[in-house]
């Protein structure tokens, strides 16, 4: 039964991965049942297709880099020295995610604009002509930076929790510096890791659209992902033909990225050698405090002045860089609030995230356990399993732009008639993070070993029986937060939601970015905070829900 | 003009036993969605206006600009899942004609009070309601005495200090550059270059910066973007009424195949009453295509935009701006 | 499905058990059960051991139902559990026998109580035992293992060896007649680990279960057998009693792995009642050799033999009376143990080592007279060239 | 800031170190290292002996400068490491030391040449030294350790024992003086320890480093040792040669750490030459007993005292003419370990176990008579109740 069920989400994932994005290209690039290769040449001959090309790859490339780096540095700062920040720490990854990250795009825009950003509204009073413009290209690399950190710190600090200490120590002792060991051996030794977090970087930067939609279109710099959506929506009739061909670069830079990953991993010859983690950390002495205060420092940039930027813009009468207390008002939050659809994308949005969420860890979790290997063998033959495992992953590889394009040309007609109606929004979220919710499933429900199952079989428990009194309960902490990371996702989506959302289901994305090209700031940053404030509330309970509450050698 | 309607006139009880039984079918119905690009306000304001008066009909809307408005409709036409009873660009109202098969012919059987519209505000698939007219913003505390005409722009106070709307950004704003250029010649263009402008994507940027003090003068602009700031105290002022201007309309079309198509009509034939005016034009945005509504002005000069610039003419366009 | 065994009651019957892997990295594949066929008596206490990777886990998931061997049938409590033949596969939740794992594998969301307790809950037949009851019988159990009043503590608030014998009382609680038994001790103290080894002794006497005990550990096996079945790559080697298992090895293998063994390459120079074997040490005479010799087939003149003896079977000067075998040898270092004293010692190209247990202090590098009395010497098959001390 | 010091030629010298960590859980400190004053001698190996918790890795860790400690003083080859009152501490990688890791702590992206190049590479020392001349230090050590022709292998492709020894090459290729050891083979298989402590004390007798090396499994540090630190609780219990802590242990917690004892209470009722002692037993008589009482004062009548003697002391049945101790006990499980026969055995209350070498096969209840020679007797100073044997 589970078996059957697994194998219709897996043949579902597929037609819902599959299906749309085929009909897409064969509708764009074979209009007369012949391949027309023209659309290729069209495409390329565009004035702006060179410049966005080299626009997306020097900002995508650059930020990548950057994230890894800093990601890196953050993770073992965190894992593997006494300069961590404990729990704090621990919650660093989840912390951007809490804004949307088109409110954390606007935050910038809001704090470093030239003349009007608050933060040049502070530089004019100091001496010197000293100003900051986000609104260029290493301002744009600096936002997509700060929103891709999460996903390389995640793996990157998975592998180094588990990283053997005394690999370190051993390079101490044979005479190297603390400087030595990060680079000689910490980080190599954590290399695979740190490959496929460049990747997932690189998939996620070509994914990106928060960033360049907001910090990119009011700085005149045309990124790949938007400019897809233009096509597709600031043209008539929508061209789709040079969408797709766009759409299809990405795929193929995406796919190059992961057979590139592929060889660079395999070609690692060594294996790792034992995962013991332990407590020990290296003393950094003086410096403790020096790089303590450089997370923190970190930390605060990377939410806390973009969310105060939101608030202060909220409340301000109208944005201006002279921040006055007396004026505030409430007005753009009753304004906000007493509009129906924002309202009704509050809605939306939260019902999605907590209801989609939870449906996708409950797939993950299904999964797992099929493929789980028992002596009962297991529910899915390994080769099957290992079918199953690429299907949850294969959407990694499309940005969500390609995933909504071809959404909408498969469903939203006849025979589905999906057009506008929540559920193609929650179908759609649910293939687009459909990677993330299994990576994280995965991981909660790795912790618990084996042997825990096995002595359950052991003590004559059926296999339902273990999987409830066992299995899942172990995985609770673990798949709740999954469940908060999920509900964060889908309730922030914003590239496929502007795509599908419909008159009767508006949803956060859509709205933010709706209002933002409205050119209306202040209701703006009224809604992004009201939102943040769901999103963060929502997950601190989750969080706190699952926190243990027994003690585990 | 087309004067002379007394404004009870058009109330809705007064439209005789058509209306009357559009309105029943349509309270039947009960629902109802606007596609639209007006703004946000404006169309939230619409829809409650709306629901005040009826309170039996829930309102839905979709709003996106532009282009991204025919797309969303394209797409849902073609698949024929449409969702829209009421259609209501902003921009290239061609877009009606040339897609006839998605609406509803228009006349006073579908929407009685078309019988006593002015005829330049009506066509085979549409009618306008209200114009949104160019304007420049200034600052009120940085700009001594306002330009009177569009020439008055090119003086070297505003040197560095005026922020100019991309052409491309938009066709309106494309359209805008060639009515001025066709008017005053490619030196007003070049004029413009040469005070060093900053660039914005929309209108609304422009404004903001105007508020904020770190420049004097935007243009073109639209009221949608200053009116808000203005009602917030912003330093702003905006000059209207020069003179070429031009005007964007908002067209109504009911579309074909409408899941509420009794409701649109109704909807439709509010939007002529005073009642609707109140709401369209309650933020001092909207001109209205009538008289006797508390709108402003028509300008006297008004001009419809030109939506298809050629290519080349757009080329030389941002060659003269220097973009 | 019983189905009745005939003969001796055995509690778990096994017959050509095989398995097979395909290996992690690359081609191949290891057979880590190689046609194994064992009986274990009701009551018995068999030690599976061998070295790591030798298939000792394999064999006993297989027992359990953790693992699907491929070929062969195994019965327990005459029940057939596993028939490749007929497709015969009970789960391991099905299977009257109950496990102790290496990581005590105790659940750490649920106390003590409701670990123990576990099975009583899960057990079908059990299902419908009254809380009442649950509770004495867990009582009952961690009585048992001596850990009465622990109850509400959560595992993580134990030591190792509480751990351990919580895992115990949970193994024990369902009165599963079979026990299987994981490397159970290689996680605690040294010293933790001979309070609970004897402990195990102590309980296996008094309940009277049938194990079967895991461990590459040849004390830990020598001291808890009735059985010791030696394993070497997925094939038993040897399965006899501890003593016989020392003191007649059946290969070299089983010599080396059970205690030192000194092993040396000869060839046999003359058989009647005694053996007289030539090795570059000088000839040896076997005492009454048919006793000695683990060969299969009988031992014929001039065949090449491997002789071995323990390091504690050499005797230091053993006088000129003696009636050992005697050469001499260079003493090249020596290390004391406590108990006794190690020698290592040469003599030509051979490398020896001499256990004894009197103090007497040699100085490196003297010359000593080696002894080893006649029956303490053993005449192994001949293994391929590499002599010396293992 | 080389610093002379006095008398003999100490390669490490610690004076009063102490250090306390946090306790992870709650409330309360725990000192590890409480108050130990050591000096290691050019060449020794020295052996921290202990059981788990007491305080080994970070005493080691302390001299290895990846532990801090609190107070004290360290010196290594006359250079100051470590005072807390000057406030001078070296980071690890200006000691001048090696360490060989319990986890082998290979880096798995290296390969075994880099692996083993990577100190010459690092040390400020040798860091200026050509391809050439790095490569050849690598081959030597590499050769020293038996690996030559493995330099182009990953870690991950060699077998536990080959890690270790590549762990072994990386600690000596730049000839640092003193070598530190953290439980180096508890993760090897018992047969390959064997072999690798066997290396192990040939290469030190070769090269003459000083060896501080840290177990808590008493026989390697019986083997391995010039003298053994045993350890409780972060201070030192005894620091003697191999043999002179084992049969004279300075207290009960020494003598029951390192093999087996059997303890007994007693009182003294007369002392002369020889002292005599009652107990639950009956009377001991100990010869020549100032040399096998360990306490801090001079005996006298009437005091308390600890009885100990080795199991392997023991004789079963020694014959009426012996001059041993004897008394009856009851046999209650005997057990093989190859070398020796475990008996346990009762008396009255007491449990004592005994280990013989002879193949006598008594029956489990049988009664025997035990006895103990007089001069293998110890006198340890009383401690609180709790009899019987560990
Ligand atoms: N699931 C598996 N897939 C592939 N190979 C396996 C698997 N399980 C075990 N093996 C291999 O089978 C062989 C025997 O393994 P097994 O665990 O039975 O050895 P063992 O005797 O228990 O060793 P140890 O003392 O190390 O526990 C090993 O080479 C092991 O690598
Ligand atoms: N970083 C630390 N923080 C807190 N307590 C510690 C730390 N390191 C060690 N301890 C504690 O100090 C005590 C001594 O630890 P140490 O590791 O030195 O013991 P050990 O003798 O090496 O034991 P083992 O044989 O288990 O390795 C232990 O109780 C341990 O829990
Ligand atoms: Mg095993
Ligand atoms: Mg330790």
């Amino acid at each position: 039964m589970v078996r059957v069920a697994v194998l219709i989400i897996a043949a579902a994932l597929i037609v819902l991965l599959v299906y749309p994005i085929g009909r897409m290209v064969i509708r764009a690039l074979f209009p007369e049942g012949g391949l027309d290769a023209g659309a290729f040449a069209r495409v390329v001959s565009q004035p702006w297709f060179w410049p966005v090309l080299q626009d997306t790859f020097v900002v995508v490339g650059t930020s990548s880099v950057l994230a890894l780096l800093i990601a890196s540095v953050l993770a073992w700062l965190n894992e593997r020295t006494d300069a961590g920040l404990g729990w704090l720490g621990t919650f660093m990854p989840l912390l951007p995610l809490l804004m949307p990250p088109i409110a954390t795009a606007a935050g910038w825009v809001f704090l470093a604009s030239p003349e009007v950003g608050f933060i040049n509204g502070v530089l004019a009073y100091l001496p010197g002509n000293l100003s900051v413009n986000v609104l260029t290209i290493p301002g744009l690399i600096f936002v997509y930076t700060l929103e891709l950190v999460p996903f390389a710190y995640i793996p990157i600090s998975g592998a180094l929790r588990n990283l053997d200490p005394s690999l370190e120590e051993a390079s101490r002792v044979s005479g190297a510096g603390v400087i030595k060991t990060i680079f000689r051996v910490s980080l190599p030794a954590v290399s695979q890791a740190m490959t496929s977090a460049f990747f997932l970087l690189i998939v996620a930067g070509f994914a990106l659209y928060s960033a360049p939609v907001v910090v990119g279109t009011n700085a005149g710099i045309d990124i790949l992902s938007v400019r897809i959506v233009r096509l597709m929506q600031f043209t008539y009739p929508a061209d789709l033909q040079s969408a797709t061909v766009l759409a299809t670069i990405l795929l193929v830079v995406v796919l190059a990225a992961w057979l590139l990953q592929n060889v660079v991993t395999s070609r690692g010859r060594y294996a790792m050698i034992s995962g013991r983690g332990s407590q020990v950390k290296i003393p950094l002495g003086r410096w403790r405090h020096v790089f303590r205060t450089g997370t923190i420092i970190y930390l605060l940039l990377t939410t806390l002045l973009p969310l105060l930027a939101v608030v202060i813009v909220a409340f301000q009468p109208f944005w201006t860089p002279v921040i006055d207390p007396s004026m505030f008002t409430m007005e753009h939050f009753e304004r906000v609030l007493n509009r129906r659809n924002s309202v009704r994308a509050l809605q939306t949005s939260v019902m999605l995230g907590l209801v989609g969420g939870a449906i996708a860890v409950a797939i993950c979790v299904l999964i797992n356990i099929a493929k789980r290997r028992t002596s009962f063998g297991s529910i899915l033959g390994p080769r099957l399993a290992r079918v199953v495992d690429g299907i949850m992953r294969l959407p990694a590889a499309f940005s969500a732009i390609v995933i909504a394009l071809g959404f909408i040309v498969a469903f939203s007609g006849p025979p589905f008639n999906l057009n506008g109606t929540a559920a193609i929004l929650l179908l759609c979220y649910l293939v687009n993070f459909m990677p993330q919710a299994s990576t994280t499933v995965g991981n909660a429900m790795s912790q618990v070993g084996n042997d825990l199952t096995e002595a359950s079989y052991m003590s004559h428990a059926s296999e339902r029986r273990t999987i409830g009194q066992v299995t899942v309960p172990l995985a609770i902490p673990g798949l709740l937060s999954a469940w908060a990371l999920l509900f964060v996702l889908f309730a922030g989506e914003v590239a496929a939601s502007t795509m599908l959302a419909g008159a009767q289901t508006p949803v956060i994305g859509f709205v933010l970015v709706e209002i933002w090209e409205n050119g209306t700031v202040g209701p703006m940053a009224a809604f992004a905070t009201v939102v943040t404030l769901i999103t963060s509330s929502a997950v601190l309970l989750l969080v706190l829900l699952g926190r243990q509450r027994y003690r585990r050698r | 003009g087309c004067g002379g309607q007394a404004s009870d006139e058009r109330d809705p009880g007064a439209g005789g036993d058509e209306i009357q039984s559009i309105e029943e079918a349509a309270i039947e119905e009960g629902q109802l969605t606007l596609y639209a690009s007006a703004g946000e306000s404006q169309i939230e304001a619409m829809a409650e206006k709306f629901m005040d008066d009826y309170p039996e009909i829930s309102v839905d809307y979709f709003r996106a600009a532009g282009t991204a408005l025919f797309n969303r409709f394209a797409t849902e036409a073609e698949s024929g899942s449409v969702t829209a009873d009421v259609f209501m660009p902003t921009v290239q109202p061609s877009f009606v004609e040339e897609n006839a098969e998605w609406f509803v012919e228009l006349g006073p059987d579908e929407v009685p009070a078309l019988a006593e519209w002015p005829e330049e505000f009506q066509d085979e698939y549409t009618f306008e309601i209200a114009v949104e007219e160019v304007v420049a913003i200034y600052n009120t505390e940085t700009v001594q005495s306002a330009p009177a005409s569009w020439e008055d722009v090119l003086d070297e106070q505003y040197q560095g200090r005026i922020v100019l709307v991309d052409p491309e950004s938009s066709p309106g704003y494309m359209s805008w550059y060639s009515i001025m250029q066709d008017r005053f010649g490619d030196e007003f263009l070049t004029g413009l270059a040469e005070l060093d402008p900053v660039w914005v994507d929309t209108g609304a940027v422009g404004a903001q910066q105007v508020a904020a003090g770190s420049h004097d003068i935007s243009l073109p602009n639209y009221p949608s973007h200053a009116v808000a700031l203005i009602g917030q105290g912003a330093p702003i002022e905006m000059v209207t009424d020069l003179d070429p201007t031009q005007g964007i309309t908002t067209s109504v079309a009911l579309t074909a195949n409408a899941p509420n198509p009794n409701a649109a009509k109704l909807f439709a034939n509010w939007l002529t009453t005073q009642s609707a005016y109140e709401a369209v034009c309650a933020d001092g945005v909207y001109s209205a295509t009538v008289e006797g509504t508390d709108c402003l002005p028509l300008a006297s000069n008004f001009v419809e935009p030109v939506w298809e610039v050629p290519g080349e003419r757009q080329e030389e366009i941002v060659e003269l701006l220097g973009r | 499905m019983a189905e009745p065994q005939e003969g001796a009651p055995h509690r778990v019957e096994i017959r050509g058990l095989s398995k097979s892997f395909r290996r992690r990295s690359g081609a191949g594949t290891i057979k880590p059960i190689d046609d194994i066929t064992l009986s274990i008596q009701d009551g018995e206490f068999l030690v599976l051991l061998g070295p790591s990777g030798c298939g000792k886990t394999t064999l006993l998931r297989s027992i359990a139902g953790l693992e699907r061997p491929d070929e062969g049938s195994i019965s327990i409590d005459g029940t057939t559990v596993y028939d490749s033949g007929r497709g015969i596969f009970l789960p391991p939740n099905r299977r009257p026998i109950s496990m102790i794992f290496q990581s005590y594998a105790l659940w750490p969301h649920m106390t003590i109580f409701k670990n123990v307790a576990y099975p009583l809950r899960s057990r079908k037949s059990t299902r419908r035992l009254g809380h009442a009851e649950i509770a004495a019988r867990v009582e009952q159990a961690l009585a048992k293992v001596g850990l009465v009043g622990l109850g509400d503590q959560y595992p993580g608030q134990l030591s190792g060896g509480q751990q351990q014998r919580v895992a115990l009382a949970r193994a024990l609680v369902s009165e599963a007649q079979v026990l299987l038994f994981d490397e159970p001790l290689s996680n605690v103290d040294a010293k933790v680990r001979e309070e609970l080894r004897a402990q195990l002794v102590e309980m296996q006497r008094e309940l009277g279960f049938t194990a079967i005990y895991v461990t590459h550990d040849q004390a830990e096996a020598m001291e808890l057998a009735d059985r010791i079945a030696v394993l070497n790559s997925g094939r038993i080697e040897q399965l006899d009693p501890p003593r016989r298992v020392y003191q007649r090895p059946q290969s070299r293998y089983v010599a080396e792995f059970i205690g030192s063994a000194n092993l040396v390459a000869g060839v046999v120079r003359s058989l009647d009642e005694r053996a007289v074997v030539d090795t570059a040490l000088g000839s040896f005479v076997i005492e009454d050799y048919t006793e000695h010799w683990t060969g299969d087939t009988p031992l014929g003149t001039g065949d090449s033999v491997t002789l071995m003896f323990r390091p504690e079977d050499c005797l230091v000067d053993p006088g000129p009376d003696s009636r050992s075998n005697m050469w001499d040898v260079e003493l090249v270092r020596t290390s004391f143990t406590g108990v006794q004293q190690h020698l290592l010692v040469h003599s030509g190209d051979e490398r020896l080592i001499v256990l004894t247990t009197n103090d007497a202090q040699y100085p490196e590098g003297a010359k000593l007279r080696l002894g080893v009395e006649r029956h303490k010497l053993h005449l192994l098959p001949p293994v391929p060239a590499e002599s010396g001390a293992a």
